[in-house]
């Protein structure tokens, strides 16, 4: 390792408090959803990271890092779709907007 | 509303269409290398080193016939084309002796081929079958007042030019200019002809 | 090999090693590493352009030879000049920056766009030891890379605030993302085959007369590969993205000057370096008899651009459904039936694989064109209202 | 060697730097396709970093995917839905300030907890190169039944986006 752990757990965590805050905040759906795919590659580094440096199979953490990878995609293709759908029926890709089923 | 019949597709086997289109470019592009112009090759014209083949019947801008020498034209200035020329481009003086006399051949004859329209009506009209249709196209200036008046000097050309360009009408014109001046000749036997430095051929 | 030709052959490689040599009298070790870094850089960053400016002059001879004309030859002798005479009108040009584009991605777009088009070279093969990076993930490298072409040519779409412009791109995303899945999945029999990744090794692994395209499976996938780096680097007849008599000129419609000439590098500089790619995975790279391995690189990747510059004078455009039927519904499927056979190939010895590889090809093809008949859309019928 | 290696180091932390300020720019820009452009960059420079890890088969799929497939299909969602994300409509909802600051308050106590933890490194791990076949390996072998259940679950994704987006046919 070039570069201490900590340093780099440091950075994934900043990159995933980012990530959080943006889906907090953003008002739109794909904006959520680009704060989301942060927080996915936030976790992505902290893999490949602990995969370099503490686990017992070094190929552990990158396995896993393929699947976050590949679960990041499906989330991207299904919340798009439903960004779609939503905005061909209501109009409006706003999270606040959608409040249907608000009691 | 029917559907249009679809045609009977030629090929059979999936395929063999875009082959036989890219043997067309193929052979398109190998023919570019070995064959001449009218068997399929490249028929482009290189411009300024090769010149388009024109056809006899193409005019374009008046010039002058001279036969013997360019300060004896055929031309006698009689304004006929000047005065016929629709758009007023010709413009035609006498040439007059030290006396004062004026001379059957013109001093200025100019012609505006930025004004010219290609009519060839001066050519119709010519009594003297001094005046024909030339068919140089190179003849850009830079100045449309300047450039594009072309003086006698320019404009007159020997006969054997326009036996050149337009050989069929220059050999009619020959044969009915000799028939009438051997008519004329044997009219007059007896006298010297007025003009004979003029019009002999 | 005699003496001559093995001279010839690493020609290139020895001068680089004698520069290394020199730098290394002076010195020090890290700076024998940057300029090995550096020489390499250099030495692509040239080639890239270079390439490009004569592949538009090979490109406008060979239309124009296919068209019956001659194609440029006015400058300098047989037009070898016309290139730079084009730089140097480009560079001239005004550069008009649309009022309500988006300013900044506007400039950023033709320049991002170079990038992936540049590093892709770093996993080219030329020749014997030629390849400026032999990654372990070579072949991954290059798919990854150009795969972020996408990206620049969106900005530039969006940017323009142009409705061609973003007809041109969503075009691009969708014509893109769509032939990158077969093209990569025929490159996976190829990788199960030499089991490797590096450039290097699949073209090691294809020793002698062995090219991968004598086989059946790699005679599909080099086909399939082919048609999807056509569509990838949007050459007709896959050229929608930039369809000239539908949408001016698509995503670069609003670009002018120097900015429209680095659209139009990187344009050219993919359609080489996926030919060469192609040429790597299935043509068997620098491998050759007689010459020199980079003067066979060079010969079989032009040959292939050549192949692409027939398409563009032979065939018209797609319509936008046929684009996505012959990917996903073509050669999607056939990517997969190839990577079967390229199993059953391995594993059955002797000419029954050969024979069977084939057969089941053949049969797939022929089954998913049946399959495929064109559609003839119903006539529409517009009823006036009164 | 020591000067490379410090430069190496110092491009590393700058690399860092550069992705936290570019993920910044993805969740402040008002305009969504900026932020998605942004988003892209962040995704570069963290391949960037999986390469610092060796991890180069996942760089590449990072870039490949993320970078080449997500982003594009954000983007194009992006392109569809754009007229209403104008200038004009207040992109945030009112909660910045308290999100703030339980985000300040979360990265404090985990980065407190990450520096206090004594990490037990590995040697044989950090001395390991894991190459594209030990990863298929593992992926055929130990993992398979994560893999297939994936794989089951991408077919599932790419079915149900379909579903969902289909324009449904006017009666």
């Amino acid at each position: 390792m070039i570069i201490p752990l900590p340093h780099v757990l440091l950075f994934s965590l900043a990159l995933f408090g980012i990530g959080a805050y943006g889906v907090l905040t953003r008002r739109n759906i794909i904006g959520i959803l680009i704060s989301i795919e942060l927080m996915l590659n936030a976790a992505g580094i902290n893999l490949i990271a602990f995969s370099k440096t503490t686990a017992l199979a070094p190929e552990t953490g990158q396995i896993f890092a393929v699947f976050v990878i590949a679960i990041a995609a499906m989330t991207a293709t299904v919340g798009l779709a439903i960004v779609l759908a939503l905005y061909r029926a209501r109009k409006t890709v706003f999270a606040d907007e959608v409040n249907l089923l608000k009691w | 509303m029917t559907r249009p019949q679809i045609a009977k597709e030629k090929n059979p086997v999936f395929g063999t269409g875009i082959l036989q289109g890219m043997w067309v470019t193929m052979k398109n592009f190998i023919d570019s290398y070995f064959k001449k112009a009218d068997q399929g090759g490249i028929f482009t014209i290189q411009y300024p080193e090769e010149l388009c083949r024109i056809s006899e019947n193409s005019r374009n801008f008046p010039f002058l016939v001279y036969d013997a020498a360019p300060d004896s034209p055929r031309c006698t200035a009689c304004g006929i084309c000047e005065r016929e020329c629709p758009t007023k481009c010709i413009h035609v003086e006498m040439a007059k002796d030290t006396a004062g006399k004026p001379l059957r051949k013109p001093a200025v004859f100019e012609i505006d081929y930025g004004l010219c329209m290609n009519c060839g009506m001066c050519e119709d009209v010519c009594p003297f079958d001094s005046i024909f249709m030339d068919r140089v196209y190179e003849i850009a200036g830079r100045d449309r007042t300047k450039d594009m008046l072309i003086g006698k000097d320019a404009l007159l050309k020997p006969n054997a030019y326009f036996q050149k360009i337009r050989p069929k009408d220059a050999a009619d014109i020959d044969a009915r200019r000799k028939a009438a001046e051997a008519k004329k000749a044997a009219a007059a036997r007896p006298a010297t002809p007025p003009d004979a430095g003029g019009t002999a051929s | 090999m005699n003496p001559a030709m093995s001279f010839l052959d690493s020609i290139f490689v020895n001068l680089k090693l004698w520069t290394l040599n020199l730098i290394g009298h002076f010195l020090p070790g890290w700076a024998v590493i940057l300029a090995s870094i550096v020489i390499s850089g250099v030495v692509i960053l040239c080639l890239g352009p270079v390439i490009m400016m004569y592949l538009t002059l090979l490109e406008r001879k060979v239309v124009g030879r296919m068209q019956n004309r001659y194609g440029p030859n006015r400058v300098g002798p047989w037009g070898l000049l016309q290139p730079i005479a084009d730089g140097i009108k480009m560079f001239t040009k005004e550069d008009i920056v649309p009022t309500n584009a988006d300013k900044v991605i506007h400039l950023l777009a033709p320049i991002v766009i170079v990038v992936p088009a540049l590093m892709v070279f770093l996993v080219v093969p030329f020749g014997r030891d030629m390849t400026a990076a032999d990654l372990s993930i070579g072949v991954l490298y290059f798919i990854a890379v150009s795969s972020v072409t996408t990206l620049p040519i969106f900005m530039g779409s969006w940017a323009s605030r142009n409705k061609y412009s973003m007809i041109g791109g969503m075009r691009t995303a969708a014509q893109m993302i769509s032939y990158e899945v077969p093209m990569t999945l025929a490159v996976v029999p190829v990788i199960m085959m030499s089991q490797s990744l590096s450039t290097a090794s699949i073209v090691n692994a294809q020793e002698g007369l062995r090219w991968f395209v004598f086989t059946p499976w790699g005679l599909a996938g080099f086909v399939i590969f082919f048609i999807c780096t056509v569509a990838e680097c949007n050459r007709p007849p896959f050229d929608l993205p930039e369809a000239e008599s539908e949408l001016v000129a698509g995503f670069h419609t609003e670009y002018s000057g120097m900015k429209f000439a680095l659209f139009y590098m990187a344009e050219y500089m993919n359609a080489f370096t996926l030919s060469a790619i192609a040429v790597t995975l299935f043509l068997g790279g620098w491998q050759g008899p007689f010459l020199p391995s980079w003067v066979w690189f060079f010969t079989k990747t032009f040959a292939l651009i050549f192949a692409m510059i027939w398409f563009r004078a032979t065939f018209p455009r797609f319509r936008v459904d046929q684009l996505m039927g012959i990917a996903w519904k073509l050669l999607l499927p056939l990517t997969l039936v190839n990577m079967l056979v390229a199993g059953l190939w391995y594993f059955i010895p002797g000419i029954t694989g050969w024979v069977g590889a084939a057969v089941i090809l053949a049969v797939s093809f022929l089954g998913l064109t049946a399959l495929n008949k064109p559609v003839i859309p119903e006539k529409r019928v517009y009823l006036l209202e009164n | 060697m020591d000067i490379l290696n410090f430069g190496i180091k110092v491009g590393i932390y700058a690399l860092m730097a550069g992705t936290l300020v570019l993920a910044v720019g993805v969740v402040t820009l008002r305009n969504l396709f900026h932020s998605a452009l942004c988003l892209a960059a962040t995704l570069i420079g963290t391949a960037a970093l999986y390469l610092v890890f060796h991890a180069e088969f996942l760089a590449a799929v990072q870039i490949l995917l993320y970078v080449g497939a997500v982003v594009t299909v954000i983007i194009f969602a992006i392109m569809l839905t754009e007229h209403i994300a104008e200038r004009s409509v207040a992109q945030r909802n009112r909660q910045s300030l308290p999100a703030l600051l339980g985000i300040l308050v979360l990265i404090a106590v985990t980065g407190r907890i990450l520096l206090k933890t004594p990490w037990a490194v590995n040697p044989a791990t950090v001395g390991a190169r894991v190459t594209v076949a030990d990863l298929g390996a593992a992926l055929m072998g130990t993992y398979v039944f994560p893999f297939e259940l994936v794989s089951v679950i991408l077919i599932a994704a790419l079915i149900g986006a379909v579903i969902v987006a289909k324009k449904e046919k006017s009666s």
